[in-house]
């Protein structure tokens, strides 16, 4: 594919230390999300850290090594795992739980507060969230972002028809 | 159960026409289900003021019926219509949520989740306006997105206003919160920018410059739905469900509204007769047309809004026959200059004789159905004592006729003139949709069998609005 | 008073909706609005010298709810930064695809579409 | 508090005033991030960590997609000279609805009055008291987003992915199938 020079990242000294980052960051997104419902945070903030970190990858080592790590289709089939993800636990509250549509169904018990698996399904929904919110500004930004290098080239898009 | 299945509409593996359209058929026949029904549900089971509640009354079951069968009649008539488009499960996908978001705004009962639903519809709506990536459908949608942003941020501070007031966002609640204490100035704030952002969404006059570029651009089937219902699910439903059910119907914001429906009725109606192009002439006969709806509510009589909500239902049906039908002849021809048009009642019959049907409806001949709600609002007006709107009422319906007669002349019964060869037949499902909905035409002019004052479905749905606030 | 300079906010960023002749700067004008409306919805929830509603293991229910800022906005402004970052990258989208039709962001030079 | 909070709010008005008025798109840009930037300071200010985290998240990608669609394509500027007309008129037009709009404002409760201070029976007083016990989590902003409220959380799922097929569908390389003879105005000569 012809790229054009800017798309090829920044220098090799931004690259290093966005590879260095990439790791803290993405386990701080990663707390961030599965410890929502204890501390502030949740799945919008913790989806956002998550996309934060492959726009940075991204950005600092030009399209490929972005998409290296998470391409297109994996971004919308995560959207679509994590809006199911939310909707399953909703149906199951109302179905399998007996009660309305996104019931809390699973007992959050006195001794469990505070900790990690606390709180019934909001965790859960929590990563859900998470999920679907990381995986599609990632790919909002790709898609943006490519669109000015790839218009030229008559190359057929990359179909994502696993929504 | 039934009023739950709009989320079913989030349909994510849409690859097919059969499962769209299944799951429209689907939603379809749920909405006819809900027929009177009136429940309150209340989501995840917390009670009414902690949770969020979905109401079903039986003007939400008359907005939903209209709101699917227009949609199930758009799906089908989709089917070989989109074929010239790449992608067309997106398309699918976009289109599913534009109908789910609608489905979810007729039914919240709570103003932020109501809010939040109409960002789903609209910004699938900005999507689909602009689906076919040329010049036109871009500009478009960009001053569409534009102003219905616009729009959102209004409502969004209306939420806020009447959240720091009332203390809580259930519509019931508010309600009642708002009887007891009275309409201070920060509530008057707060509904003259509801009236403003839920005007701009309707395309009431003074708000209306989107509309006549959006509703074209778009494709026939994703404008005869944006002309057809998204105007009255996102604007006059919520603006009447607001002004009646929420903050009691107040005489000064129905001076307003009466005001506001005359202008949209003259300006849409005048310049209607001045356009060459099909699908433009349409659209600025949806302002005129939403004038009438407008003027029936702002009269605040039970006569007045029965003929309002009659009027919205007919419209819905003929103004998205007639969208279809440009759409076909669009599809056939590949003009719809009306200049350049013509005798197209040989080659495309089915087209000619179902929009026959809807101009005749659209421009109130008597049998047909745009005639008794017309009537029913001119009667209503007369009723009320304001002579001046009656006329001007009867004077647009004259109007409408004129340029409903151009379209007819020009397009479907003038000798054909040489430059329009090339002329396919109507594939057959779009035939099928566009007769589906022609039948509903005639169904609706039926209804006034059942009582002129309050016919069916459309009685009990009135007599919600003017009840007046809803009891918590 | 403070809710008057959210409202001067929201009147900045419509004020750049009405004057703008760019695409883009329409866009950072509507941006603006949002700021406005999101910063209003956070000072109606405030309450004198509250604290944030997340709760430590030691206080009870009573100390907190008589202490903690309401929580209500609070969601309110997080749904609704999301949707505005969706419309956002709608509205880039747009003004991109807008660039490649026109070579230009310059809304004078898109006049098809008249009346 | 009230202090440090309007002073925050003129700092973010100098910002917006900037985005606004400057003729280059990578001012306007950056004072925008900016004015999102001290949003999120007011925000942590006034007790909502939540909100502060995802607006710095929020505003970091706005940024880099704004950069991304206004660096490398045009002279980044958008100048022109405006009509004085046009910005009078919007002058008044806007000094009218903020007129009106004070007015309005001259019966809100004052800062600091919380709903819940106000209104016995407002659901946030619920939320506070009973939301540990009723959900389990002890962040009752997550509470609120996740159980008491999820239906709204579920429609803002659905708008962030209509926002991202929409994004796809317009930015898709070719719109339409080949196009036959008769497809465009011109070509049906």
């Amino acid at each position: 594919m012809n790229r054009d020079p800017s798309d090829q990242g920044m220098g090799e000294i931004v690259r290093t230390v966005a590879r260095w980052l990439r790791g803290f960051i993405l386990a701080y997104g990663i707390y961030v999300v599965l410890h929502g419902h204890i501390t502030p945070g949740g799945g919008f903030e913790g989806g956002i850290v998550i996309a934060c970190v492959f726009i940075l990858l991204t950005l600092a080592g030009g399209q490929d090594l972005g998409l290296s790590f998470f391409s297109r289709r994996a971004a919308l089939s995560f959207i679509s795992v994590g809006g199911l993800l939310f909707l399953a636990l909703a149906w199951m509250g109302m179905w399998w739980a007996g009660g309305a549509f996104l019931q809390n169904f699973i007992g959050t018990s006195e001794e469990a507060r505070f900790s990690l698996f606390s709180a019934g399904t909001i965790p859960i929904l929590n990563i859900g969230l998470g999920l679907k919110v990381a995986s599609s500004l990632f790919l909002v930004f790709t898609v943006l972002a490519a669109f000015r290098i790839d218009a030229a080239s008559e190359k057929p898009e990359e179909e994502g028809s696993g929504s | 159960m039934a009023f739950l299945l709009p989320l079913l509409a989030r349909g994510r593996p849409v690859v097919s026409d059969c499962l769209a359209n299944g799951t429209l058929a689907g939603l379809t026949i749920m909405a006819f289900a809900t027929i009177g029904v009136e429940s309150l549900y209340h989501m995840g089971a917390w009670p009414t003021p902690i949770g969020i509640d979905l109401r079903l009354d039986p003007l939400a079951s008359l907005m939903l019926i209209a709101v699917n069968v227009v949609g199930l009649a758009a799906g089908i008539y989709s089917i070989d219509y989109m074929r010239r488009y790449t992608d067309k499960h997106r398309y699918y996908c976009l289109f599913l949520l534009l109908v789910a978001g609608m489905n979810g705004v007729i039914l919240a009962g709570d103003l932020f989740n109501l809010y939040v639903l109409m960002e789903i519809a609209a910004v699938a709506s900005y999507a689909l306006v602009a689906f076919g990536c040329e010049r036109d459908e871009l500009e478009a949608s960009f001053k569409y997105s534009v102003l219905g942003t616009l729009a959102s941020s209004f409502i969004l501070i209306g939420v806020a206003l009447v959240y720091g007031m009332a203390g809580t966002l259930n519509m019931a609640h508010i309600a009642s919160r708002v009887s007891e204490s009275g309409m201070g100035p920060s509530l008057h704030i707060a509904m003259a920018l509801f009236l403003c952002g839920f005007g701009l969404k309707a395309a009431l006059v003074p708000f209306h410059a989107w509309l006549p570029d959006a509703h074209p651009s778009a494709p026939a089937p994703v404008s005869a739905m944006l002309s057809g219902v998204l105007i009255k699910a996102i604007g006059i439903y919520v603006l009447a469900r607001l002004i009646y059910n929420v903050f009691g119907a107040g005489e000064g914001v129905l001076e307003v509204l009466r005001w506001l429906a005359v202008i949209s009725m003259v300006a849409g109606g005048l310049l209607a007769t001045g356009q060459t192009d099909m699908k433009r002439l349409f659209a600025y006969s949806s302002i005129s047309q939403v004038g009438y709806i407008v003027l029936g509510l702002g009269l605040g009589t039970t006569l007045g809004v029965v003929g309002a909500l009659y009027h919205l239902v007919n419209h819905s049906v003929f103004k998205s026959l007639l969208f279809l039908n440009a759409g076909t002849v669009e599809y056939a021809t590949g003009s719809r200059n009306l200049e350049q048009l013509g005798g197209l009642n040989r080659l495309i019959p089915v087209t000619g004789a179902t929009s026959l049907v809807a101009s005749m409806s659209i421009a109130g001949i008597p049998p047909f159905n745009g005639f008794w709600s017309k009537l029913i609002i001119i009667v209503a007006c007369v009723q009320g004592g304001s002579y001046g709107f009656a006329a001007v009422a009867v004077v647009m319906s004259v109007v409408t006729l004129a340029y409903q007669l151009k379209v007819q002349r020009h397009a479907f019964f003038a000798a054909q003139p040489p430059a329009s060869v090339a002329v396919h037949e109507e594939p057959r499902l779009m035939a099928t949709a566009m007769v589906a909905l022609a039948i509903g035409c005639m169904a609706l002019s039926m209804l006034v069998l059942a009582g002129l004052s309050s016919p069916f479905l459309v009685g009990p749905a009135a007599r919600t609005l003017v009840a007046g606030v809803f009891a918590s | 008073m403070i809710y008057s300079l959210c409202l001067l906010l929201i009147l900045v960023g419509l004020y750049g909706v009405a004057v703008s002749r760019n695409t883009l700067k329409i866009v950072i004008g509507l941006l603006i609005m949002e700021h406005g409306v999101h910063l209003l919805l956070i000072l109606i929830g405030y309450r004198t010298a509250g604290s944030p509603p997340i709760m430590d293991p030691g206080t009870t229910a009573t100390d907190f709810s008589g202490s903690a800022v309401d929580p209500l906005p609070q969601a309110l402004v997080l749904t609704s930064i999301v949707i505005g970052l969706g419309v956002l990258a709608l509205m880039a989208a747009l003004c991109v695809r807008l660039y490649e039709r026109y070579g230009t962001f310059d809304i004078r030079a898109m006049t098809r579409l008249r009346g | 508090m009230i202090e440090v909070i309007a002073i925050l709010a003129l700092f973010m008005l100098v910002g917006a005033i900037v985005a606004v008025e400057t003729s280059h798109l990578l001012f306007a840009v950056i004072s925008v991030g900016a004015v999102g930037f001290l949003a999120a300071i007011a925000f942590l200010l006034l007790g909502a960590p939540d909100v502060a985290i995802v607006q710095i998240g929020v505003e970091v990608i706005t940024l880099v997609i704004l950069i991304r669609a206004t660096i490398g394509r045009d002279a980044t500027s958008a100048v022109g000279q405006r009509k004085l007309v046009g910005t009078v008129t919007a002058v008044t037009f806007v000094a009218a609805i903020g007129l009106f709009g004070l007015q309005g404002l001259s019966d809100f409760p004052a800062f600091g009055m919380s709903v819940m201070d106000r209104i016995a029976d407002a659901p946030s007083n619920t939320y506070l008291q009973d939301g540990l016990a009723d959900t389990g989590a002890p962040n009752i902003v997550t509470a609120v987003l996740l159980d008491f409220r999820a239906y709204d959380t579920l429609g803002e799922a659905t708008v962030l992915f209509c926002a991202v097929l929409g994004t796809l569908a317009i930015l898709r390389r070719k719109a339409r199938v080949a196009p036959s003879p008769n497809e465009h105005k011109e070509d049906s000569e």
